[in-house]
């Protein structure tokens, strides 16, 4: 079988004002015609800058390809002229982006968007192409396509921008398809979608293609062969079932570990550390980690009293209209929610994007006021105290919010950060005394004492949201929302605050509402799950029960939609072995 | 966001390998500063202006160009020809250097105290609108439509044309005409900043206003601050001239507006080194506040990093 | 649909607070802070009597609130009266200057837009070269000198000494004012090309390093395609912005370009008016400058909606 | 740049300032006085060559008869004199001037309604005239009611009557404020009669005036029978080819082309340009166009460039205002301020040495002026000004308040301000300098807040009366004595003396008067200024004269010179050569 693609020694620098970085290091490895192949990795491994490297995209400056050969049919890319390397470009070679809500021109109809390039390369009049996309939009499943072409990006969802973009890419048939990520920003349920559709195009089509991914589970349902790059080179290289059979290097033996699956239940997930020690070491793995645990869901009325009722809720937004913009109507994100909440329990609460579970978790905080109800925490009718009491309410009440990137304030320093919220009530008599917290903390989440003096930017994505845990922590709370804490972080990373969080709630005995729409990750962690659909709870029972036995069918939807986490084939073993 | 753009440790993301070297120093500002460095262009710059400062503090102190006044040599001397007023005098005999010297203090004065007016007016209230937003918002906005419906010029002319005379006056049309962009931009970014996560964080520990207001938001938006005054330095300086033209400016003392104008009716008769010696006086500072301004942006402004 | 003609009309709405708003400020600037105009009016064989009389006329003795109300009532009738000092019908006064401000400074506008937005995309497209260096620098150093500076030197050359073009003057018609306002546009588009260009490159590199413009190299589009395509139509809206608001103050013209090259403009208008404390006059022209700019930015929201399909009038 | 059209004869001239209006009793300005008076004719005018300025009759038909007691005027008025063809007339052609036509344009400068800028002239003087302007204040007047002291005999006879003596009153029957309007274009054109000026004049509008930056005229085809003067002429005025068109009948150009440019340097460039056929020069100017003995520079005489040196009848001043205890009897400080302050210099600076030097309020070419007076004050001599400071109890300035001097905001005054302040720092006298817009100078010298203050002094009618009267104290602020200088016996010399019937004995009087004022020091004197004009050869027939009313029906324009210089670019050469050195 002949190869597609073939990536040799490359070498990719970065001229940055640190120095040169060299974001890929001797990269080699083959793309074979009709065949997908994985390239897996952590956030900054050199994913993408690879992919680029085969379109020539790579910003020059600062980006330089400094050697190596990319050779496509025969061909060696890198010697080609520009004008040359046009011609192959959505043509022969198509891309697809990680980041659908931007990598769409906004101001053009996406019927014009996907014409361009047939009316580019297959000299198409514009009337052709244009029914020709319609074709394409409704091979790509998208309902009315007809109406769709005439639609501008932002008149469509996520899931559709992602189609749409896979329908530009597939647009001129090429004969190499890389997908940068296509899924990272979307949906459980949507992701699930679009992987289907990838696995049936290219199967329809027989084209290679290159698949991107930092989660391992996502590729296991499509690929091949699987390459894995760590820290800009590649550390193993096999086929699909191989490397989740027999991974060899202890990183990908890490990513597999790291995703919970619904159908296992460890008392703590298995991350990359584990495995793997500073310098890349393999270190003995601590199988005492790996114990499978039966979460049994029990309540003892004496050590769970009720801390949290919530009675009727709801939240509505009002919608302005009229000449003078008065409101004429309600928006009803959170429309009628009632549950209780025992202390040292987590309450999971998953559903789709834009269900209310925001709104939710932060009008329980009343971060957001209420429109109706009540919230009562630990006796107390929060719903009804003044601004003052308030606000020395949230000493007990916290929360931890969806993006570590932005929750932190880029111009204070983590010790600032930590301190303030022991100011405003009251801890510590001294500054001294905070200052002595604010390790302590620090090392609770696992973080070095000495890091306080930095600002949030120098830390990576992880371990900031180990400092906004930490910032929830210094006021001592009993109660932390978790709003997406995790969705952000790269499979890895999110394995270990997962970790983190669970081994806090042992210690301090606190209660969680974690709210999240990945349901594994929910199950994981969660004694109860709640699953929200448009501002009301649908179903509301223990977590095994929401995973074993769905009564819904938009629970059974969410359910489906999450990766297996292993090639079919070696599913279907495995079932058969057992 | 932020700090994708601001770290370069892709590599170093790794949860367990990150270990970014301990700096002695580090903070957005010093990082911008450590930036601006680097430019060598914007370091020249900040030279010009540090140097254009001393000057002006200088002359106003009395130390240089206190006998700007004096009579050196013949009226309208031309320039290269005596050392004592290498570039020549004007219609009393006055040393056009000394000139130029002293109009330095005007030039930086009315860059200084146009934005010490400027800025608390449009931070302010900019900062108040954008935070608290409904009546207040409606009402500032409102307040700030109205003054920017009317032309800019006629605004500096009426408010120049009422209070009359001097240096004074500069100052304060200056300052009362130019606040308006800031307030727009400050209330527009603080709006951006009510709604991240930081904020609503520092309401999830009990923060009130103005804590979230002062000690959160503004220190966010100094940078934008400090773009806009160095760029309002530049066009503070420009409008001096404008406003000596229509004879609104500055009296008594020589100032660069007053010298073009002079060179309005000197030209014609041949003598151009007035309007060269503050044209290149006044081309020089404008140009390193440009720059800096730009490099400013760069440096301060992580949105634009990398885009020069 | 509805909710666009709502905004409209509640956007049309808004000018009565920003007019009584712009009415009281040129009150308070004009009727109170201002002193008595009548001495200059009456000359410098002014007598007391004489003085008294005309305050009378003029209605400076009425309250403060009722000359307020007279300045909101001319303000929403547009009926201006009479300059005090020239006794002209100020309408026609603002008609016959309009024309010759406009005739300046509307060309100079556009020309000096599109010329700057292409500069602006040749400089981007030569992003970090020698080129685009050297252009940024030019405007750079363009922007710091004074305009007046210019305008003496190329009036002193262009017009008198290559006779080029006219020195001073107007005619009104076409082609004849063609001849008189040609130096002043070079003047006013070599005074803008700097900022503008400078402003257009920025918002162009904002557009260039966005994740569309990735996709469309990757579609094998052209450069040129993309930057006059796809980056282009993305950069309208901060253009617009820039822009459309400059609109109602090209009323204006330039004031020193209509003084030095003695075109009867609005501007020269504006100065007169203010030497002779011609206060009708300039209320006029402030109120329908503050109209222009409210109607203006209302026109700036509806092209928004014409180059970016996410913009919703609401 | 446009083609020049040579076949008409075209005269152009250039103004400084917005021509505001065409109204004669709202003649404001020395400007749209001058373009009134295109237009509009008066009883009297001035003779064109003659020197000193002398009245003659203009639309009367010889000088008025006076009564004994000079009180009664009466006026025989030139029969068949027409107005402009004006759709304001039956059938659109111009009605005969009668001399009730002067009865109605008078009381309109009465009339509270047209507030005129002129009433000054006529205000107490006319009998029954000041109770008429009472009777109507705010109303509609009625103009038919007969005012005792103006009336028309018959269709051509006028009769003034005055309410005392006032031997001024024929200059301002020269002056535009009086000058002939038809009741008919008033009426039809009600507030635009402004814009639609219907006179008698050697010229009229082509079109309504709007305002525009140029106004045209074009001759009157039916202007009545006026002939170029040769009296008066003097040897220059022959020498230079003024009374070659004795006898020929006027207006001898065709149209009339004013353009209004503001900026001095652009006018001057239009000059050299050719665009304009006469130019004052700019201060700034002088040393490339004049010789320092006055003539013309080579270069300009080359290009057949004329200069024309006349003085103005006017002076500048710097006032101090006597409502300051500082200045109200403190002689001794006025008179060192004044011996402090280097007028020669000044005079160098600002007006190239060609003023001449103030000794008293009156200008030479006036009666009342003596070449022989010299002002011990009105020079500068430091010493002697330290010594009277210090007698005035101010040694070396101690003890003495800062004074604030108000200016107005122009580069030359600013300049001048300076300088001033300069002079003053040598005496140890601190000046304090603050700028103005016009509109607040002129508010703060009516109000009396004006410590000190530049100003100038431009005369009305050739009568020393207009220059002594600034410092009579009945015409304080508001009034033309901006000053506030109040003397009573001073008051009482002048009173007699402006009602003296013109000649050597008044000119005597008003000698003694304006040279014993000097020497109390009521204004720091400055120059009595000098007219610089330059013409382009074509322009024939010029002749300065400080009321320019008038007088463009006398210039002709050789349009065959003209093409001649303009496409052998004779004007442009040397310039290059001269900025390509620079
Ligand atoms: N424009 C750039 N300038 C400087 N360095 C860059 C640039 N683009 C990429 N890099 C560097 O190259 C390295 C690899 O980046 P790349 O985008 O390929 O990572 P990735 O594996 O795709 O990560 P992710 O999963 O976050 O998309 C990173 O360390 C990054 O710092
Ligand atoms: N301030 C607001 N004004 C109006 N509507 C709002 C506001 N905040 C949220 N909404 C709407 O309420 C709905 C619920 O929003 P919410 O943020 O709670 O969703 P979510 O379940 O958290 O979604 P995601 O998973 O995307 O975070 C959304 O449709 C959103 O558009
Ligand atoms: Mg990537
Ligand atoms: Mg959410």
């Amino acid at each position: 079988m002949s190869d597609l693609l073939q990536i040799k020694n490359l070498n990719v620098d970065f001229n940055t004002p640190e120095g040169i970085v060299r974001a890929v290091n001797n990269v080699s490895f083959d793309v074979p015609l009709g065949k997908t192949v994985g390239l897996v990795g952590e956030s900054g491994s050199g994913k993408s800058v690879t992919s680029l490297a085969v379109m020539q995209l790579i910003p020059n400056p600062p980006g330089i390809i400094s050697s190596g050969e990319i050779i496509f049919e025969g061909q060696d890319l890198l010697k080609l002229q520009e004008e040359e390397m046009r011609k192959i470009r959505g043509n022969d070679i198509a891309m697809i982006f990680q980041e659908p809500m931007t990598s769409l021109n906004p101001v053009f109809k996406v019927g014009d968007q996907i014409s361009e390039s047939l009316m580019l390369h297959k000299g198409m009049s514009p009337k052709e192409a244009w029914e020709k996309s319609v074709e394409l939009l409704d091979q790509v499943g998208i309902p009315n396509p007809k109406a769709s072409a005439q639609k501008y990006p932002h008149e469509m969802s996520g899931g559709q921008k992602q189609r749409v973009m896979i329908a530009m890419a597939i647009a001129c048939e090429p004969k190499l398809l890389i997908c940068d990520e296509p899924t990272t920003a979307l949906d459980v349920t949507i992701q699930r979608q679009v992987i289907d559709l990838m696995f049936d195009l290219q199967d329809k089509y027989k084209m290679g293609m290159l698949f991107i991914t930092h989660d391992l589970g996502v590729i296991a349902d499509i690929a091949d062969d699987v390459v894995v790059m760590y820290r800009s080179n590649i550390v193993e290289q096999n086929t699909a079932k191989n490397i989740f059979m027999a991974p060899q290097h202890p990183y990908t033996k890490g990513l597999i570990a790291c995703r919970p699956a619904l159908d296992k239940n460890p008392e703590r997930l298995l991350t990359v550390s584990d495995f793997m020690d500073e310098a890349g070491n393999e270190i003995a793995v601590d199988q005492t980690k790996t114990k499978k645990v039966d979460k049994v869901f029990k309540v003892d009325e004496e050590k769970n009293p009720v801390l949290l009722e919530v009675n009727d809720l709801h939240v509505h937004f009002p919608i302005k209209g009229g000449i003078f913009g008065r409101t004429v109507d309600h928006f009803k994100a959170v429309n009628g929610v009632s549950f209780k909440l025992r202390k040292g329990m987590t309450l999971g609460l998953v559903g789709e994007s834009g269900c209310g579970k925001t709104t939710l978790g932060r009008s329980l905080l009343r971060l957001i006021e209420p429109t109706k109800g009540q919230v009562i925490y630990d006796g107390v009718e929060i719903t009804k105290l003044d601004k003052k009491q308030m606000r020395d309410m949230r000493s007990k009440m916290q929360i931890i919010f969806q993006d570590p990137y932005s929750s932190l304030n880029p111009r204070m320093t983590v010790s600032e950060i930590l301190m303030e919220p022991m100011v405003l009530h009251n801890i510590g008599a001294t500054k001294e005394e905070r200052e002595k917290k604010a390790r302590w903390l620090m090392e609770k989440v696992g973080l070095k004492a000495e890091q306080l003096s930095r600002y949030p930017h120098e830390f990576s994505g992880g371990q900031r949201q180990r400092i906004c845990i930490a910032r929830a922590l210094a006021v001592s709370p009993d109660f932390i929302i978790c709003d997406e804490s995790v969705s952000a972080l790269d499979v890895s990373v999110q394995a270990q605050v997962l970790n983190l969080l669970l081994d806090l709630q042992e210690e301090f005995g606190l209660t969680y509402i974690f709210i999240s729409h990945d349901l594994s990750v929910v199950n994981f962690i969660s004694d109860e799950v709640a699953v929200m659909n448009s501002g009301q709870f649908v179903e509301m029972d223990r977590a095994n029960e929401v995973y074993l036995r769905p009564k819904m069918d938009y629970t059974k939807k969410l359910l489906e939609a999450i990766p297996k986490g292993m090639p079919k084939e070696l599913l279907a073993e495995q079932s058969g072995l057992q | 966001m932020f700090g994708q753009t601001t770290s370069a440790d892709g590599i170093l993301v790794n949860e367990v390998t990150a270990q970014a070297p301990v700096k002695k120093k580090s903070s957005l500002w010093y990082d911008a500063w450590k930036r601006l460095k680097r430019d060598k262009i914007a370091v020249a710059s900040v030279i010009i202006v540090g140097l254009y400062a001393l000057i002006g503090l200088l002359s106003a102190l009395g130390i240089v160009a206190a006998d700007w006044n004096q009579e050196v040599g013949p009226s309208y001397a031309a320039p290269f020809e005596n050392w004592d007023y290498i570039l020549g005098t004007d219609i009393f005999g006055r040393s056009v250097i000394t000139k130029v010297i002293h109009g330095t203090q005007i030039a930086m004065s009315v860059g200084l105290v146009s934005s010490l007016i400027a800025i608390p007016i449009g931070v302010g209230l900019g900062a108040i609108a954008g935070y608290f937003g409904g009546k207040v918002d409606e009402v500032i906005v409102w307040f700030y439509t109205t003054v920017s419906s009317i032309p800019g010029i006629m605004l500096l002319m009426s408010i120049a044309f009422i209070l009359g005379k001097g240096i004074t006056t500069v100052y304060i049309a200056l300052g009362l005409t130019s606040w308006v962009g800031l307030c727009r931009l400050i209330r527009g970014e603080v709006m951006k900043h009510k709604n991240r996560e930081y904020v609503q964080a520092a309401d999830a520990i009990g923060a009130g206003h103005t804590r979230k207001l002062l000690k959160h938001i503004l220190p966010n938006v100094t940078h934008i601050v400090i773009i806009n005054t160095s760029l309002q330095f530049q066009v503070a300086i420009k409008s001096e001239v404008i406003l000596s033209y229509i004879g609104l400016g500055v009296s008594g003392q020589p100032s660069w507006g007053t010298m073009i104008d002079d060179a309005k009716l000197e030209l014609a008769r041949g003598v151009w080194w007035q309007l060269a010696g503050a044209t290149v006086a006044m081309f020089l500072v404008v140009l390193a506040f440009n720059i800096l301004g730009d490099a400013l942006r760069d440096a301060l402004d992580p949105k634009l990093k990398g885009k020069s | 649909m509805n909710s666009s003609v709502n905004y409209i009309i509640r956007r049309l709405l808004y000018l009565i607070p920003v007019l009584l708003g712009v009415c009281a400020l040129i009150f308070l600037l004009f009727n109170v802070v201002a002193g008595d105009p009548t001495a200059l009016l009456l000359g410098k064989h002014a007598s007391v009597e004489q003085m008294a009389e005309l305050r009378e006329q003029l209605g400076l003795n009425k309250s403060l609130f009722a000359q307020y109300l007279d300045v909101v009532k001319s303000a929403f009738t547009f009926d201006f009266g009479r300059s005090w000092s020239t006794k002209q019908q100020i309408s026609s006064m603002i008609m016959q200057g309009a024309i010759p401000s406009l005739t300046l400074s509307i060309p100079a506008f556009i020309i000096s837009t599109f010329t700057s937005i292409i500069f602006a995309v040749i400089v981007a497209y030569y992003r970090g070269k020698g080129i685009d260096l050297f252009i940024r620098v030019t405007c750079i150093a363009m922007m710091s000198i004074s305009s007046l500076v210019y305008i003496l030197v190329f009036q002193n050359v262009l017009a008198f000494q290559l006779g080029l073009f006219e020195i001073s003057g107007y005619e009104y018609g076409f082609p004849n004012f063609l001849y008189y306002v040609s130096l002043p546009i070079i003047i006013w588009i070599v005074l803008s090309l700097g900022p503008d260009i400078r402003f257009y490159r920025t918002i162009i590199l904002d557009e260039i390093y966005q994740d569309y413009v990735r996709t469309a190299r990757a579609k094998g589009l052209s450069e040129k395609v993309i930057l006059f395509k796809h980056v282009l139509r993305n950069a309208m809206i901060p253009i617009l912005t820039y822009t459309v608001v400059q609109l109602p103050f090209l009323l204006l013209g330039a004031l020193l370009l209509e003084s030095f090259f003695a075109i009867p403009g609005l501007g020269g208008m504006t100065i007169t008016a203010l030497n002779s404390s011609d206060f009708p006059v300039l209320k006029a022209i402030t109120i329908l400058s503050a109209v222009a700019y409210i109607i203006f930015t209302l026109i700036q929201d509806i092209l928004y909606t014409l180059v970016d399909p996410r913009v919703k009038l609401q | 740049t446009k083609k020049q059209n040579f076949d008409e004869k075209v005269l152009n001239v250039v103004v400084s300032a917005k021509v505001k209006g065409l109204d004669p009793v709202n003649a404001g300005d020395t400007y749209s006085s001058a373009e009134i008076a295109r237009v509009y004719e008066g009883l009297l005018e001035y003779e064109y060559l003659k020197r000193p300025y002398e009245l003659k009759p203009s639309l009367a038909q010889a000088m008025p008869t006076v009564s004994d007691d000079g009180l009664t005027y009466t006026f025989k008025i030139k029969p068949g004199v027409k107005f402009h063809d004006n759709k304001c007339f039956p059938n659109g052609k111009g009605r005969e001037l009668v001399a009730s036509d002067f009865v109605y344009s008078i009381k309109r400068m009465a009339d509270s309604k047209n507030n005129s800028t002129g009433w000054w002239l006529l205000d107490g003087r006319i009998k029954g005239l000041n109770e008429w302007k009472d009777k109507y204040k705010g109303k509609d007047a009625n103009y038919s009611e007969e005012v005792e002291g103006l009336k028309a005999l018959d269709k051509y006879t006028l009769q003034f009557t005055l309410t005392s003596k006032y031997p001024q009153f024929l200059y301002s029957l020269a002056m535009v404020y009086t000058f002939a309007v038809p009741h008919e274009a008033v009426e039809m054109y009600g507030e635009e009669f402004l814009n639609n000026p219907v006179g008698t004049g050697a010229f009229q509008i082509t079109k309504p005036y709007a305002q525009q930056n140029t106004i045209e005229y074009v001759k009157n085809p039916n202007y009545r029978d006026d002939f170029y003067p040769s009296e008066g002429a003097s040897e220059e005025d022959i020498a230079a080819g003024l009374t070659k068109y004795a006898g020929k009948k006027l207006p001898l150009v065709d149209k009339i082309k004013v353009q209004i440019q503001t900026e001095a340097s652009t006018r001057f460039l239009s000059f050299q340009d050719g665009n304009v056929d006469l130019s004052e020069i700019p201060k700034d100017n002088f040393d490339q166009v004049v010789t320092p003995d006055q003539g013309l520079t080579d270069e300009y005489k080359a290009k057949g460039i004329d200069l024309e040196v006349t003085p103005d009848l006017d002076i500048t001043y710097i006032a101090f205002n006597h409502d300051d205890p500082l200045f109200k009897n403190n002689v001794k400080l006025k008179q060192a301020m004044s011996l402090a302050y280097n007028g020669a210099e000044a005079n160098t600076l600002f007006y190239n040495g060609r003023g001449i030097l103030a000794q008293t309020i009156i200008p030479p070419g006036i009666g009342g002026f003596d070449p022989n007076y010299k002002n011990p004050y009105a020079k500068f001599d430091l010493e002697k000004a330290k010594k009277l400071l210090d007698e005035a109890g101010y040694k070396n300035g101690e003890g003495l308040p800062e004074i604030s001097y108000e200016t107005t905001a122009t580069t030359v005054s600013r300049q001048m301000s300076e300088y001033f302040q300069k002079n003053m720092a040598e005496l140890g006298i601190k000046i304090k300098v603050n700028t103005n817009t016009w509109p607040q100078l002129t508010q703060k010298v009516k109000s009396r807040q004006a410590q000190m203050f530049g100003m100038a002094w431009l005369g009305d009618y050739p009568d020393a009366e207009n220059f002594l009267q600034l410092l009579y104290g009945p015409n304080s602020a508001p009034g033309p004595n901006g000053g506030n200088y109040n003397d009573a016996q001073f008051n009482k010399d002048f009173d007699t003396a402006k009602n003296m019937q013109p000649g050597p004995e008044r000119a005597a009087k008003y000698a003694k008067l304006a040279q014993r004022v000097a020497e109390e020091v009521p204004l720091l004197l400055g120059v009595h200024r000098t007219s610089f004009v330059l013409k382009h050869s074509w322009l024939k027939n010029y002749k300065f004269s400080t009321f320019n009313h008038g007088h463009a029906k006398y210039y002709d324009v050789d349009m065959k010179k003209k093409k001649e210089v303009l496409e052998s670019g004779l004007l442009k050469k040397d310039v290059e050569k001269k900025t390509a050195s620079n």
